[in-house]
């Protein structure tokens, strides 16, 4: 407490979810390190966009476990999580591959072998749950969801009649994860994140959770960010980030390289393989045999670089990526 | 000159029908066949349709080819603004979105979908779960639900594992009761439940009871068909009808929509080879 | 309703508050005929920053009466509206001209005489209440104002235990209002809105408004929109809109024009004269007496405009509309 | 070469003695004195404060000028983000803004204010309302209160009407105890109520029972002065300080911040012309 009858002194700060380092730039390791066994995490990013992989593979790299995943809809990051041992519970909305590879195997298996609880939600009653946590209430009500079976799976739901029509109203938990792991393109030294594209509940995720990590393609200055379009999550909810160029790798992170399918299709390949091949043919090449992101990068190639930076010279180049022939 | 279309394109354009001009619709994720029909219905007879994409919730987008997955800068090309997520659900919530598109690996005589598990007590498969499904079948004034895989040929053993069963084995997705029987209406949710049915083998509405009756078959496909590869009673009003092809236009269309083909993901092998003369 | 068994046919149009008329273009005086005596308005902008003056103005010289206002922090619209025997009710949080001309003047006699019934609220209290507008839900939770005095203002509000933590906490009713007026810069034909600077409550507002109305600067393209920067408010929540330029006036509307505090000045000084001065001195040359907007336009004259577009010149500039003598 | 500092710059200093770097810190709108405060603080000892301007909601503005209204493009230039009021609003809720700044037509012996209405039973006189202090006032972690009105000069009847009143007419923003005499920490609430009232006359800080406490006064005034202009007990804890006045770089700073003296509006006339000398 400072005393105004006296020169400032600095306080002691308590922790109140408000970040201001002046300079939170750090080594994807250290990052990796902000997150603990036992964490409940939100992924930032959906399906094949924007998934903060780097990070990710640096946390099974850490051989993390226990992990409690929350979110709506995801895909390889889950997947690979669950493949690599480090998740215990699932309360994602969907974990899948949609149409194009169909069910998520390494999380499928660990969820009918018991080693991943089966906790499901919905991506309403998650926003409602974040919601909660972000306006610092113990609660959100939600209409929805009643006559379902997913309160069965979830006891911490509560029904009541609303004082005001008489009508029942079901009653959600505030969610606060402990760590929300985000990639954006762009961010600041400071910890200013701008998000190019659909924001998924990056947002939320930000705002509702204890701590903050993020990989970006790029570190620019504040006013290029403001420059570029604005900033979409300001530095103070962000506890630490790092540049980590093609980070959402093999997910897309526009405008600096699309969807990886043909790398998607051999992972897809290597988990429906079972876990021995999984491990052979993914999680020691991709993730344990690289030491560091620059071997990651070394070890994905200049050309798959060249080629997911390819989309952008027009749609014919943009839908030959994503071509049927390329996944074989 | 076209002459002929496919199944999947013949199913777009069933569904492209149950959606109405001047309301919001919203597509989930995963699911081509409904994307491109909510393309064909902003391009036909509904242009002041709003149209939401799954994923991206870019608002009236005009993808220049379908992705084979949804959330691709390629789905929101060409979309005036985009939503949030909490924007979009909370639309949904007040009564404001007027269909979505619902399916499952188990629907049943209701309309409830199971897309979380399959094996009541013990987990026999975990699926991928429903994303947003659960919330909006309650919020969603109006549901179409669809399948590809109603038809469920024998295995070996001469066992069918029905797509259309009588009950579910968990209710990812509300339909007009719940497992216990209990009318939806006494729940006082904002949506009206699920009111078409569009399959690989026909058209289904819903009768007075909440339970699926038939309305209309492809050319291709009788009632003894339907009954054969459907879990529960199939219920009937009066005579069943024939789904009307599309016409050419929409069969252009689509193929113009989805140079990639990424639609037939979703239609059996058996299926693919199904071929119906155009209107 | 289609029938997906027949070629598709117009079924019966039911009010769910998406509005998708391809051209919401209109004439200022069929914007107001859209506000009805007794309505419930949200007025748009803040302060002294793009609240939609003409709107309004064309509201008074149609002789509007009953109206129910509520917002968070506003000035000359609200006190404007009161003047012109407009408003029955407030529940604003804030009526006034902030430190530097002080208490509203028409605002303040209309409570005192008891024609304006006084049901202020505080801003987080009608974010909460708007917000269940929004969500569809009859409440919505909120920890705060218990223990001051508004409870005894609003016995809407209930008081709950917390299913989840035994506190008590305040339960806040939905509120939607029936129509929100906003200016904005940008606007299409549609009825996309882009709103440059700080939104005060204006998406809030559009979405939680049975119908929305607006006036803006400039009517383009929704391309030209993409390309400012993007879309604020969708065009399926605004029901109707009108190309007013200068319809913030006196008040700000960035980029285009600064606060016309010589004319704020006027005004006050009118008001502040009694009902029959502020009748003479304002209403009659400024509101009544202009026939439409261009009247509006004609008596504000052309060198008020370029003196308030001057802004943009600099600093120095830019400070000189604000200098103390220019007020005298 | 600055030897002296008027009134309002000596509050200024105080004021922005009371913020704490490393928090998140908002002011509202119609507060220069405090808007000035902050910027003060920023640039010199809470280099790390979050800066959160009112009506803007700007994030760390440098503004070239003050205007002499909140909600004006000048507030918000060199802003690196803004939040919306819905954002700004739920961190406090969440119990994440460190301290806000609050006032009050009525400040009574609690720290409650009143800036809703004059008269208890019957409207005397209807003050501008209070914007988001309500909520504030019961969220935020820390307040610091401020008047320019301490000084209460008896009118030609030899009545005084207190700005430091024993009880509020209308309680706009809570402070340690309510009308009835509750302590607010019964309520539950996130923020822990005044801790610092400035005012023209002193500085105050609230003993355990949540009763404001005389100080620090300023170097020109007497205790026997607050005690004539205060409208409950004058209560001390040992001798009474005098403030410590700003040095010259401070208020060079505010003067650089402030060429338009937009804050002397806030200082009531008869104080214009005090002076005070520099440390």
């Amino acid at each position: 407490m400072n005393d105004p009858r006296t020169p400032h002194r600095e306080g002691p700060r308590r922790d109140d979810g408000i970040h201001t380092r002046p300079d939170k730039r750090t080594r994807l390791e250290d990052l990796a390190a902000l997150v603990k066994d036992g964490d409940m995490i939100a992924v930032g990013g959906g399906l094949s966009s924007r998934e903060p992989m780097a990070i990710l593979r640096a946390l099974l790299r850490r051989r993390i476990r226990g992990l409690r995943a929350v979110g709506s809809a995801h895909g390889i990051d889950i997947d690979l999580l669950c493949g690599g041992g480090a998740v215990s519970c699932s309360s994602e909305s969907y974990v899948g591959f949609e149409q194009d590879f169909g069910i998520a195997p390494n999380y499928r298996r660990a969820c009918e072998s018991g080693e991943v609880k089966v906790d499901d939600s919905c991506c309403y009653t998650l926003v409602q749950q974040l919601r909660a946590a972000v306006l610092g209430l113990p609660f959100m009500p939600v209409r929805s969801v009643r006559g379902t079976s997913f309160p069965e799976l979830h006891p911490e739901y509560k029904t009541i009649t609303c004082p005001y029509t008489g009508q029942e109203l079901l009653l959600v938990p505030a969610l606060a994860p402990d760590v929300a792991i985000l990639h954006a393109q762009y961010g600041d030294a400071q910890g200013n994140l701008r998000i190019e594209g659909p924001p998924v509940m990056d947002l939320l995720f930000a705002k509702a959770s204890r701590s903050v990590i993020a990989s970006v393609e790029t570190i620019v200055s504040t006013e290029r960010l403001i420059e570029l379009g604005g900033i979409t999550i300001p530095y103070f909810y962000v506890t630490a980030l790092a540049e980590l160029p093609l980070g959402a790798h093999p997910t897309a992170c526009y405008p600096f390289y699309a969807y990886d399918r043909p790398h998607t299709a051999l992972y897809y390949e290597a988990a429906r393989g079972g876990p021995e091949r999984f491990s052979a043919d993914y999680l020691q090449p991709f993730v344990h045999g690289c030491p560091d992101h620059a071997a990651y990068l070394a070890r994905i190639g200049e050309a798959t670089r060249r080629r997911l930076a390819s989309w952008s010279a027009g749609e014919a180049a943009w839908m030959s990526l994503y071509r049927e022939e390329v996944t074989a | 000159m076209i002459h002929d279309c496919s199944l999947g394109e013949f199913m777009i354009a069933a569904i492209a029908r149950t959606i109405e001009d001047g309301k919001l619709a919203f597509h989930g994720f995963g699911s081509p066949l409904v994307q491109l029909a909510m393309h064909v219905a902003k391009r036909t007879h509904a242009p002041n349709m709003v149209l939401i994409a799954g994923a991206t919730y870019g608002v009236d987008p005009d993808p220049p080819f379908l992705a084979p997955t949804s959330n691709d800068w390629v789905m929101d090309r060409g979309a005036s603004s985009s939503l949030d997520i909490e924007e979009l659900f909370d639309l949904a919530a007040a009564g404001r979105m007027g269909r979505m598109f619902l399916s499952g690996l188990q629907i049943d005589k209701w309309g409830n979908c199971n897309v979380t598990r399959l094996g009541k007590s013990k987990l026999a498969l975990k699926l991928p779960g429903g994303g947003g499904g659960c919330n909006l079948s309650c919020d969603v004034q109006h549901l179409t639900l669809w399948t590809t895989g109603h038809r469920s040929p024998p295995d070996s053993a001469g066992k069918r594992r029905f797509r259309l069963v009588e009950v579910c084995d968990f209710v990812t997705n509300l339909g007009h009761r719940t497992a216990d029987g209990r009318d939806r209406r006494e729940l006082g949710h904002r949506g009206q439940g699920p009111e078409w049915l569009v399959t690989d083998l026909g058209l289904f509405d819903f009768d007075p009871e909440g339970h699926a009756r038939l309305q209309a078959l492809y050319p291709d496909i009788t009632v003894e068909e339907v009954r054969e590869n459907t879990g529960f009673e199939v219920r009937t009003a009066g005579p069943v009808a024939v789904l009307p092809a599309p016409d050419r236009e929409t069969v252009a269309l689509i193929r113009r929509l989805d140079p990639l083909r990424v639609h037939e993901h979703e239609i059996r092998p058996d299926d693919r080879g199904r071929r119906f003369a155009v209107a």
